[in-house]
């Protein structure tokens, strides 16, 4: 606003001689006020509008993840899954309203914890409205999904039950608050000069702080409760037990990839601001456009790779890979996408495809069954993103995006020197530490106090039938006994079945 | 949006200016661009506003999409294209039946209290009160009424009694209702200019009554007269669960419509550019985040007390029920939505569970049959948001949301006194007569003329094949056994 | 955005003030906020504008899930994953070539009327021309082409005849066909400097032409090289109906279809903050309102005539009929969507319902099978769309949406002269032409070299199981002998 105020004492001295100087002055300069209150208005309608639709399409992902979960399940767990996938948006809902967004954003605070908003006291408040709180929201319910897919399958609900609720309302909000929020200590945009290596950690839309923390905490359930019944043989041969349904995958990939335009994207938070000069055609909207792109461009090349790579691998053209190579992509290019040129996204998309193949290898060799790839996919690649991002963030790029503070460290190979590849080294130990130490053990109190693992008979029946009073699918008539036979639809549903 | 002081009139200032050289030249040449700039921010108005609708009424038009699913999953295998077909008709027929009169019966104004006489086709659109994005947004609206009440008589209704109910009510019967609510000129509406309904008027921000109860009880009407389904209450009088043929499209359908209701919520602010008090950080914007807010927080509790309450009564975890609980929290919230706090809405959503939980008992209780639970889901929750607007909205966002009278009435439990209350205790009674006496008549006269139900051999070898052509789903090569099978030619 | 009279330049101020003490400083110290002004205008401008470019660029980018659902609907069960997997590359590979090249074709001006040469690899990008956002909104519309080819040649070609050909089209062919009528080079763009087509240029606002007849007579060429599904026509040359496995993808997937087309049409102004007369309530917002009704109209239409159409020529209420009906009717107002009255919509869809259902009548004469109809709908309808455009484009909406150039011709029943109408059958041959020599000439030699069409063995048992690993489907756990079953190891 600066060149809009207008000070009548200024004006009165220069209009001179004019009969009614002051009147004048005051007359032309309320006008300048109100001039500039409306475009404060202005401001504040259209970065709502952008963020809340942007908070839309976040939410929408959660649709993706219970399509995808769906899926890449076997039809007798199928309800089970999708259970899970409401309650992570329905708990996190509240969780995150009482206190979740309290501990993530609730400065003034130390670097650590946030302490305000419990229950959205006071608010809104100049810093934050209530868009952002939803934002932040389907933020935190992305990450429980993830890990739901990990221990598909095989897990007591009751367990589910509380470790969603502990990591929605505890654990993602502590790490969102370090690298988020202004008070968090490797926050790029800490208030207080002190950056962690004088740059703080880029992490723009979460490859560290949803992604890994989504997939680690997939990981130590998964390797605590073992691999599925069958998953592999006597003689530790892999068998793949395949989802079943190859187009509940693909709608729920395609969801995702709708999602993503309003997780990375819409991470900007606003979108009328300008860099430098007012009344240019490049501004904050134009990195926003230019985040979309990269976004779509890793996940492209993510996904071809992937194609052609399983061609050699495996020897045909398969559609649930290509998906999870494109999901790989996209996990990995969140922390950087605002920050590298389209050609780097490129890249990063190429290089993520192949962590991801890799880390299916690993996880084969050592016996990790992973119903959905989620700790490979999320937490390989989401770390392969952090990295990729402090070797190729554009020096302006970083300095449009964290302004005020000039001459920060950016990408290694762009030669911004070592320090934000430090600091990212340090995003993922912290991460991995911290998630291990609170889930990893709140996962094996729960295995010793038995909560954790269903029966084995339970797991061969399924667990629609068992706990969920049903399978998902009855494609005949129940009484209609002369169909079963022919069909390999599902056999007779009989509702009494617990 | 030029609020006055922006408004720069020459005569005023050039005596200002005084004895400069031309003073009035110099007044006219300041004041001409303060013109400019004023009307600038209203064309900024205009883009910011009409983007705001036109990407919510999207949103309201996937909740289409969304009861598509939901209504295919929850019907048997055998009659899934026919309720999708009445899905995919509620939209394309409420778009020329909307278009032809029902939004000239809802928003015709200027007219009487009872309906609207304007806009017939969308003549001399657009106008300064509305545009075509308004348009838009609320066929967007009517065609989610019809989309209710295809949910209680599905399985069991002729096509061609479908396609008649559904036109009346797109056409007619919900427009009129949405007049009285809210239309400028509507005998309830809490807008109008003079004497509002027990000083206050109705606040059904989104349609918990206008929308979700007009649609229930036409579907509760339709469904007794029809009476159950073949089977679905066994000689002994048991009921017996009927269940859906895919919890995965009930699952895709439920989030399809949360997705929406972002849209149907929020979005009946119309406009999101208006300041409260201008400069503030606090406007409209604020407003419309914070209804977002209430809406996800009523349904995540609604959900939640379904869950553990189903857990308590039935024994297991139940993912149809609890997104039905979910959508009952939203169908209560759609009311209050904009006039009420998150912890209000934490409190509306976990009682609206419950009386959809009770209203099942009751329906099962008097053999009533609804495959989607519609009619309770709908019309129970539907009605309670409408008792629960009436007790907690809260003065300083009625206010906001309705300015202009000042001192009006609200939350009987934040002190407002009683008079909202007596106003939406009006509202139910004047719906659920209203679309009794048009929808139920018009079901019992079909009824009457052999057009409302199919015939049982009909329904047992389900309507798919009987009148669309095929079921829904071929998985193996093999479907003309099948059929033979199912003894159709 | 800085409309001219907001400009101040202190040196016509300062005489006006006349003797004031230091009337230069009073009159820069008021012009320096003025040029402020108008600068924070420019900026809110862009934000705006981009924020709806954005958005409608998602819900195009939606559509390719619509279509990726709607072709698996369409198809058999053991061809989904492949032809879902087409969808999906579609999407990437698009992406990465319309990157590399196909925008660079496409928009790259300065150029020729023919082909773009500029921004390759988006080099120099961002310009004050072109913003990221637009590129990501032409890609959506780039990878919806081909999106509609792969339906026509669905369950019968090899996926490496896939791989080439999408790239093909969406990287040189469509590109070439969108500079010509698109960028402001184009030889018959509606919008370039001097010259036009017949002095008016060809108004194909949203793509019925450039998008949708490119993508069915690229497919066309491609199945008809092909030949027929196994057992679409029996011995005696009867049509047997191959139907697709799952009715409600097919609903899913036309539901997304419509949601994304509000992104497809309105969205193709690019921006919304432009005001056809500053301070009124009539603008570029309303023009756009506008456009997503005459969509809506349409496929409502063209849905209605085909349930009623079927019902009379077939006997049932067909809800896949009443999908394709709906679709025709949108790709056919495509064209004209922004130049037409809502009642010209209407009309536009019911004319567009019988010309899809003759097309099919005559390809099914022709022994012409195409899985998704996708050549009738899209070519036959985008034709229809094109003649419609040059009949009924209204003179005032013609000016406001292809400024600059006063009493341009519009539509010929609208009393606009004929010469709308010859530059329209211009590009329809022009585009017929140029596809079927490119991409016609691509099929033929993939189909001389063997590698177009799957082996006999291959079909019968489906590519899902041959070259991709497997069903899409696996409701029990036995699936192993269901493949022994199917004859596969």
């Amino acid at each position: 606003m600066a060149a809009l105020t207008c000070s009548a004492s200024d004006l009165q001295s220069l209009l001179g001689g004019a009969a009614n100087v002051t009147g004048a002055a005051e007359y032309i300069c309320t006008r300048f006020a109100t001039v500039s209150d409306h475009f404060a208005d202005t401001a504040y309608a259209v970065d709502s509008t952008y963020l809340l639709f942007s908070a839309y399409l976040v939410f929408a992902m959660q649709l993706g993840f219970a399509m995808l979960c769906a899926g890449s399940v076997r039809a007798k767990n199928t309800m089970n899954i999708m259970l899970t996938n409401v309650l992570d948006a329905a708990t996190g809902g509240l969780f995150y309203y009482l206190f979740g967004f309290a501990f993530a954003f609730g400065s003034p605070s130390n670097g650590f914890i946030g302490r305000q908003f419990f229950g959205l006291e006071s608010f809104p408040s100049p810093s934050f409205d209530y868009g952002y709180f939803l934002y932040q929201w389907a933020f935190a319910i992305a990450a429980a999904g993830i890990t739901s897919g990990s221990i598909a399958e095989r897990t007591q609900f009751a367990s589910y039950l509380i470790y969603s609720s502990f990591l929605t309302g505890f654990v993602y909000p502590i790490v969102s608050h370090w690298f988020w929020s202004a008070d968090g200590w490797a926050s790029a945009g800490r208030a207080d000069g002190n950056l962690l290596f004088g740059s703080g950690v880029i992490d723009f839309a979460g490859s560290g702080v949803v992604h890994m923390v989504g997939g680690i905490a997939g990981l130590w359930g998964a390797l605590i409760e073992g691999p599925r019944m069958g998953r592999f043989d006597h003689e530790g041969k892999s068998m793949p037990l395949r989802g079943h349904s190859g187009t509940l995958v693909v709608l729920g990939t395609f969801l995702l990839w709708f999602g993503w335009y309003g997780f990375n994207p819409g991470s900007f938070l606003n979108i009328l601001r300008v860099y430098g000069d007012a009344g240019s055609y490049y501004g904050q909207w134009s990195a926003i456009g230019r985040t979309a792109v990269t976004t779509t461009l890793a996940g492209s090349s993510a996904a071809l790779t992937t194609l052609f790579g399983k061609r050699m691998l495996a020897g045909h053209w398969n559609v649930t890979d290509v998906c999870n190579g494109l999901l790989g992509g996209f996990a990995a290019i969140t922390s950087g996408c605002s920050v590298v040129d389209p050609w780097a996204a490129i890249v990063c998309g190429f290089v993520a495809a192949w962590v991801l193949i890799g880390c299916n290898k690993l996880a084969e060799k050592f016996h990790y069954d992973d119903p959905l790839e989620a700790a490979q996919l999320h937490g390989g690649c989401g770390a392969w993103g952090i990295i990729f991002t402090a070797l190729f963030a554009k020096e302006t790029y970083v300095n449009e995006i964290y302004s005020g503070r000039p001459g920060r460290p950016y990408g290694l190979f762009m030669g911004g020197g070592g320090r934000l590849l430090s600091a990212h080294i340090v995003q993922i130990l912290v991460i991995t530490g911290w998630v291990s130490v609170t889930m990893g053990t709140l996962f094996w109190i729960l295995h010793k106090f038995k909560l954790l693992r269903i029966s084995a008979d339970e797991e061969m029946a399924g667990m629609d039938l068992t706990s969920h009073g049903g399978l998902a699918y009855a494609y005949y008539d129940e009484h209609d006994d002369a169909m079963q036979e022919k069909s390999f639809m599902m056999t007779r549903v009989d509702p009494q079945a617990v | 949006m030029a609020s006055s002081p922006l408004s720069c009139s020459a005569s005023d200032l050039y005596p200002l200016l005084g004895d400069g050289a031309n003073a009035t030249a110099a007044a006219e040449f300041i004041c001409g661009r303060f013109e400019a700039i004023s009307n600038k921010f209203v064309d900024t108005g205009y883009a910011v506003d009409n983007t705001y609708l036109l990407f919510s009424a999207y949103l309201v038009f996937a909740m289409q999409l969304g009861f598509a699913m939901l209504c295919a999953g929850s019907v048997r295998a055998k009659n899934t294209m026919n309720i999708m077909l009445t899905n995919v008709l509620d939209a394309a027929a409420g778009g020329l039946f909307y278009y032809t009169f029902g939004f000239a019966l809802a928003f015709g104004s200027p007219s009487n209290g009872f309906i609207g006489q304007h806009f017939f086709g969308l003549s001399k659109f657009p106008s300064p009160s509305f545009d075509y994005g308004y348009f838009l947004y609320q066929w967007a609206f009517a065609i989610a009424v019809a989309g209710i009440t295809s949910g209680s008589i599905a399985e069991r209704t002729q096509f061609v009694a479908y396609l008649v109910y559904s036109s009346f009510l797109t056409g007619l019967v919900y427009p009129i209702v949405s007049h009285w609510f809210w239309s400028a000129d509507g005998w309830a509406s809490p807008a109008r200019a003079e004497n509002l309904l027990f000083g206050s008027g109705v606040i059904d921000f989104a349609g918990s009554g206008v929308v979700h109860l007009v649609g229930a009880v036409a579907g509760l009407w339709g469904s007794l007269i029809e009476g159950p389904r073949i089977g679905r209450f066994d000689h002994a009088g048991r009921a017996v669960a009927l269940r859906g043929h895919s919890g995965t499209l009930v699952v895709l359908g439920t989030f399809l419509l949360w997705f929406g209701w972002y849209g149907f919520n929020p979005g009946s602010f119309i406009n999101i550019m208006k300041s409260y008090e201008s400069g503030s950080y606090y406007g409209q914007w604020s407003a419309i985040g914070r209804t977002a807010v209430t809406t996800t927080l009523a349904g995540c509790t609604a959900a939640l007390t379904t869950l553990f309450g189903k857990r308590l009564l039935v024994g297991h975890w139940n993912v149809t029920d609890v997104c039905n609980g979910l959508l009952g929290g939203f169908a209560a919230i759609t009311g209050g939505c904009s006039v009420v706090d998150p912890w209000a809405a934490v409190l509306c959503g976990f009682v609206s569970a419950w009386v959809l939980i009770g209203c099942n008992k009751l329906a099962e209780k008097l053999h009533y049959d609804d495959p989607l639970e519609a009619a309770q889901l709908h019309g129970g929750c539907g009605a309670w948001g409408i008792i629960f607007t009436a007790l907690f909205a809260k003065e300083a966002y009625v206010n906001e949301v309705y300015p202009g009278q000042p001192g009006r009435p609200y939350g009987l439990f934040m002190g407002g006194g009683a008079r909202l209350l007596a106003a939406h205790t009006v509202q139910i009674l004047a719906i659920v007569a209203w679309v009794s006496v048009s929808m139920g008549t018009l079901f019992f006269i079909l009824h009457k003329l052999k057009l409302l139900r199919i015939s049982a051999e009909e329904e047992m070898a389900g309507m798919d094949l009987t009148s669309h052509g095929g079921l829904a789903y071929v998985y193996t090569d093999h479907e003309d056994e099948l059929k033979k099978q199912l003894g159709v030619v």
